[in-house]
C-alpha cells in the first residue's frame, strides 16, 4: 500500500496544534523541509522533543510554533547558540518557552522505555547531578537484587508525531539508513505516528536487495515523503554535506528577532515548498556540497530455493 | 491420494485451511515452524493477501522462495523487507503491539487456553523435558490475538496443566480486562477434529465447528474436560481444491508437514 | 594489532573449565566448531548459556563438558528433542544437568542488562507464567511512575567467554555480519572475553567500506579464528545452507549413547581441528549447499575531504 | 606569525600540545568537537598511534579525511570501524566502561572538577542559559578518566557552581572509592595558564606547570578560589616545530580553533 505523499499534505494531516512533535538526526538527516513545512502551516503550542535542538528549532521557536523543548542539548552545534531560544528562556521575550531537559543517553532512553512499551528505562547517569533536581520525572531506583546497585529511571517519551529522514523508503515507508544513526529508529517506534521523508523514493526490490540496512519498517510509518536536499543546512550521507556556512550565518541572523522574521518571510513563508527552496539557492549551490563517490561494496545474502 | 471414502485431504490439511481462513485481513503474523508456516503462506495466498509474515528469528516481510524448514531459515532473510536483532523484535515489534496475530501451541493445553510448554510431570524431576517457553509466554501476552494449533489427546487437551508456560484467559474475563496486556489472549483453537472458540462471558473454549465426519463423541474421547459446545455447532468447511493445489504443489510439495499421518 | 590465531589457540587460552559459555546464534551462525574443539580439549563444568541450545549444545552435553544451561528454548529446531540433554534432565544419565530456564525475551535482556552495565533489566513477560516460580532471578517490579505498572526484571548475564561467528572480520576483530542477527552483538558486549570465528579474514579496508555493517567492534574482541564452514550444520547467510540432513540424523544418532560416543569419537576426538572435519564431508558436501548469489546492492557513503 | 617577544604559538596551541600529551598510550577517546577533536588527531599522530577515537555521534574508529567541524561531520562516518545507534554508543560503551579517556569543558568548574554546562543564574530564570548536559553528565560518570581543557577566568574557575550539570571529586575520596562508578573522574585539567591535576588526598585541583611566561600571579588573578600549587611547580614543555606544524598544516588549516585570539 503506498503511503507516499507531498510535505504539505503529510504536515497538515499528521501535525496537530499542541502535538509533541520529534524531528529527530544526530547533526546528521534532521529534516529542516519538515520544519519549514510546520511554519509555513503556522502550527501552535507544540512540544519539540529532540536530543539536540538544532539550527531548526531555533528557526520553529523563533516562529513561534513552541511552547516547549524536550531534549538534552540546546545550541548551534560546533558555532555557538540558539539565540531565539535563548531569549525565550533568559527574557519571556516574546514569551516564555518551557524547558525539560534529559542529558543525551536519558534522552535517548525516553525514546527507547516509549518504543519498547517499557514503563520506565534505567540508567547509570545523574548521580551526584542537579538534573534530577530541576526534572522531577528522573527518579532513582534500587535494583532488587543483592547488590542494591542504585539507577535513575526516565519515563517513556511517545511524541505524537516523529518526523524521520531516510536517504531512501519505498512506497510503504520502509526506510534505509546508513552513516550516523542517531536515535531516529527508537523515535520513530516511540511515536504515534511517523512520517518517512527520503531522499529518493526507490523501488521495494531495492530495500528488498538489503534488509540489514532498514532502519525503520514500513509497518510503523504513516506517511513518505520524497523531498531531495530536505535537510539542509544538515546532511545525508553520502548525498550532501552540511552547509557549515549557514549555520555560522544562522548565528547572526537569529541574533536579531527582525532578522530572524525578514529570513523566516523569505525563506519559508515566501515560498510555496521545498522544491522552491531548493531552487532558490541553486544548483551551484547544491553542486558544491556533493560529495565524491564512497561505495560501501556489496555483500551476499544468496539465493536459496 | 485418498482411499475410497476417505475425504481426500489429512487432518493436516484441513487444520491448515481452516487456520488460515483465521486471517482474513490480518496485517502481520508472527510465524512459527510447521504447520503454522504453512497457514500463514497459504493465508497469504488466499484471504490475506497483504500478509506481512514476521518470523521470531528477526525478519520482517519475508518472502520465502522455498518451504522454511524452521523460523531461522537462510530463505527468510534473503530478500525480507527487514531483519532486527532478537531484542529489537521482541522489545519494538512484539512488546510494543504491533504483532496482530500469533500462533502457539503446546504439549498441553487447558480450558482457558493456557499453554505448557515446558515439562509433563514435576519440574525438578519430569517424565518429559520439552522445550520451554522460547518466545511464546510473552507472545502469550503481547499478540494482539492468539491463534492455536494442535492435535486433541486426552493427554494433552487438560483438566490441569503440569506447567503453565504461556498464559491464557484467567476464567474470569474482568481480570483479563484489568490486566492491561496488549493482547487479548487466544481466540482460536484449531485440532484435527474441529474448530474452538472462546466464550466472552467466561473465557472458555467452546467448539464451534467439527469437522466433516468427525462427532462430538470423538472430541468428548480426545480431551480431559467435558466441553463446552456453542449453541449452533457448525461443520468445518472442507479445504477447497484451490487450497490443496497450494499446499500440496506449492507450500508443502514433499509432504513434510501435511502427508496423511504427519 | 592482529588479534587472528587459531580455534585450537582461542579455545586453550579463553575458555577454561568451569566457565560459562556462550556459543550463540539464532539458528544462523552457530560456531559449531568452537564446541567441537571445547569438546576436543575435554574442557569440564562450563555452564553453557544460550537462547536455543541447539544440536551443538546437545553434542557438547553429551560430550560431559556442560553441568548446567541456562536458556530459553531447548531443541532441536524443526526436528524434535535433544536426547542428550533429555537423558541428563529426566533420568540423570550419566549425571543431572542443571537447568536455568527464560523466555527468549528474558534471555535477550539478560544479555542486554549485562553489555550495558545495568543492574537488572525490565520486561513486560512472565505475568500468570510459572516460570519464575521456579526461575528465582525473575523478580517483579513496579514502576515508580504514577501508573505503577507492574513489570519482571532480568539480571545482568556476563559469561565469562562469548563465541560469535561472523560472515567476515577484519584482524582486529572487527566483524561484520548480515542475515538473522539474534543476540550475537547482545552476547558480546555482555562477555568478559570474546572469540570471532569468521567465514573469511577481510582487509581492514573492507570493513571501513561499510561500518553500518559492523555488528561487533574489535575493542571487545580477544582472539579472532578464519574457519570457513565452522556453523555447519548451521548456515551462514550468503556462504553455505543450513544442512537439515544433519539436524535429522542428529535425532538418531542422539537417542543412541554409545551412538552418540562413536559420533564424537568419528567426527570431533578422531579429527585434528575444523579443517580435517571439511575435508572429511567432502567437496560435493559443500558445493550442494552452496547458494546462488543474491547481491545487496551498494549504497554510497560519500567522500568528505 | 608571531611578534618578536612573543612565544611563537598560540595559547589555544599551547593547550592543545599539552593535552595531546596526556594521551600517552591511550587505547580509545571520546572525542569531542573544537580543540578537543584536534587535540585526539594530534595524539594519534605523536603520542598515540594506536589511539581510537570515539564520536558521541556513535563512530567508532574514525578516519577523518578532513577537520570536522561537528561531531557528527560526514567525513567521520565515511571510512570508520563502526557506526552504532547513540542507544548502543551509550549503553554498550560508555556506560560499559569501554571508554579510557573523555574531555569535557564548560562554563564553570569548581576546585573538585565538578562541572556546569547549563545555566549561568537561577536555572529557572537564567542570566545565560547554556547547552545542558548532552552525554556530559554521563561521560563523567562512566569514562575512566576525565580531562578538562578550558580557557581560566574568575567567572568560570568558580568556588561554587551555580548548577552542577556532570560530576566531578566529591572532595571525600574515600565517598568518590565508594560509588563504584566505572569512571575516576577529572585527572587533568588543561588551561591557557597551565597545567592541573588532582590531589590524591583531597581529589582537589592542584596546579603542577605554568605555561611558559605565565606567572602564578596571572592563575590567581583569573580563578575563583585560593591555588593549591604542586610542591615542585613546573613549566609546561612549550610545542615542539612538528607538533605546532602538524596543528598549523594538517588538523586546523584555517586556524578556525587555533589562529591567536581563537
Amino acid at each position: 500500500m503506498s503511503k507516499v505523499t507531498t510535505m504539505r499534505d503529510a504536515v497538515a494531516e499528521l501535525v496537530r496544534d499542541g502535538d509533541t512533535v520529534a524531528i529527530e538526526g544526530f547533526t546528521h538527516l534532521i529534516c529542516f523541509a519538515a520544519g519549514h513545512e510546520i511554519i509555513r502551516q503556522r502550527r501552535r503550542d507544540l512540544t519539540l522533543a529532540r536530543m539536540t535542538p538544532d539550527v531548526i528549532y531555533d528557526q520553529m521557536v523563533g516562529a513561534g510554533v513552541a511552547r516547549k523543548l524536550i531534549f538534552s542539548w540546546l545550541g548551534n552545534p560546533g558555532v555557538g547558540s540558539l539565540h531565539a531560544v535563548r531569549r525565550r528562556v533568559e527574557q519571556a521575550d516574546p514569551e516564555p518557552l518551557e524547558l525539560e531537559e534529559y542529558s543525551h543517553f536519558g534522552m535517548v532512553c525516553r525514546y527507547m522505555a516509549a518504543a519498547a512499551n517499557l514503563p520506565f528505562f534505567p540508567i547509570r547517569s545523574y548521580y551526584e547531578s542537579d538534573i534530577p533536581r530541576v526534572n522531577p520525572k528522573i527518579v532513582p531506583m534500587r535494583s532488587p537484587y543483592e547488590d542494591g546497585t542504585e539507577v535513575y529511571v526516565v519515563p517513556p517519551l511517545r511524541p505524537d508525531v516523529a518526523i524521520v529522514h531516510a536517504q531512501r523508503a519505498d512506497a510503504e515507508g520502509n526506510a534505509q539508513i546508513w552513516g550516523l544513526l542517531g536515535c531516529q529508529k527508537e523515535a520513530a517506534f516511540a511515536a504515534e505516528r511517523v512520517i518517512v521523508v527520503c531522499e529518493e523514493l526507490v523501488e521495494e526490490a531495492t530495500i528488498r536487495k538489503d534488509p540489514n540496512r532498514t532502519l525503520i519498517p514500513g509497518v510503523i510509518v504513516d506517511a513518505v515523503v520524497e523531498e531531495p536536499f530536505a535537510c539542509h543546512p544538515s546532511f545525508a550521507q553520502g548525498y550532501y554535506d552540511r552547509d557549515n556556512a549557514f549555520y555560522l550565518a544562522w548565528d547572526r541572523i537569529a541574533r536579531d528577532p527582525e532578522t530572524l522574521q525578514g529570513w523566516l518571510d523569505e525563506w519559508v513563508y515566501g515560498l510555496a515548498n521545498h522544491a522552491e527552496y531548493v531552487q532558490k539557492w541553486g544548483d551551484a549551490h547544491w553542486e558544491r556540497l556533493r560529495p565524491e563517490p564512497a561505495p560501501s561494496g556489496e555483500v551476499d545474502y544468496g539465493r536459496y530455493r | 491420494m485418498s482411499a475410497p471414502g476417505e475425504p481426500g485431504y489429512s487432518k493436516s490439511e484441513i487444520m491448515i485451511a481452516a487456520s488460515a481462513r483465521q486471517l482474513v485481513g490480518v496485517r502481520n503474523c508472527f510465524v512459527g515452524v510447521g504447520l503454522p508456516n504453512i497457514v500463514c503462506n497459504l493465508a497469504q495466498r488466499t484471504v490475506a493477501p497483504d500478509l506481512q509474515l514476521v518470523y521470531e528469528s528477526g525478519v520482517f516481510g519475508a518472502r520465502p522462495e522455498r518451504l522454511p524448514l524452521s523460523i531461522g531459515d537462510p530463505t527468510l532473510a534473503t530478500g525480507a523487507t527487514a531483519i532486527t536483532s532478537m531484542f529489537e523484535l521482541f522489545a519494538f515489534y512484539l512488546q510494543a503491539g504491533l504483532i496482530d496475530v500469533a500462533f502457539l501451541g503446546g504439549a498441553q493445553i487447558d480450558r482457558f487456553g493456557n499453554l505448557n510448554t515446558t515439562v509433563i510431570g514435576d519440574y525438578a524431576r519430569p517424565t518429559v523435558r520439552l522445550p520451554g517457553s522460547g518466545g511464546a509466554c510473552e507472545i502469550a501476552i503481547h499478540a494482539r490475538r492468539i491463534l492455536v494449533i494442535m492435535r486433541q489427546a486426552k493427554r494433552s487437551f487438560v483438566d490441569r496443566l503440569d506447567f503453565r508456560t504461556s498464559p491464557g484467559h484467567s476464567g474470569d474475563p474482568a481480570h483479563d480486562a484489568a490486566r492491561g496486556w496488549t493482547g487479548t489472549g487466544p481466540t482460536c483453537v484449531v485440532t484435527d477434529l474441529g474448530v474452538w472458540g472462546f466464550d466472552a462471558d467466561t473465557g472458555e473454549m467452546t467448539l464451534t465447528s467439527l469437522h466433516p465426519g468427525v462427532t462430538l463423541e470423538q472430541v468428548r474421547e480426545n480431551m480431559g474436560w467435558e466441553p463446552r459446545v456453542a449453541p449452533e455447532l457448525g461443520t468445518t468447511e472442507p479445504p477447497t481444491a484451490e487450497e490443496l493445489r497450494l499446499i500440496r504443489e506449492e507450500l508443502d510439495p514433499g509432504g513434510i508437514y501435511t502427508k496423511p499421518g504427519a
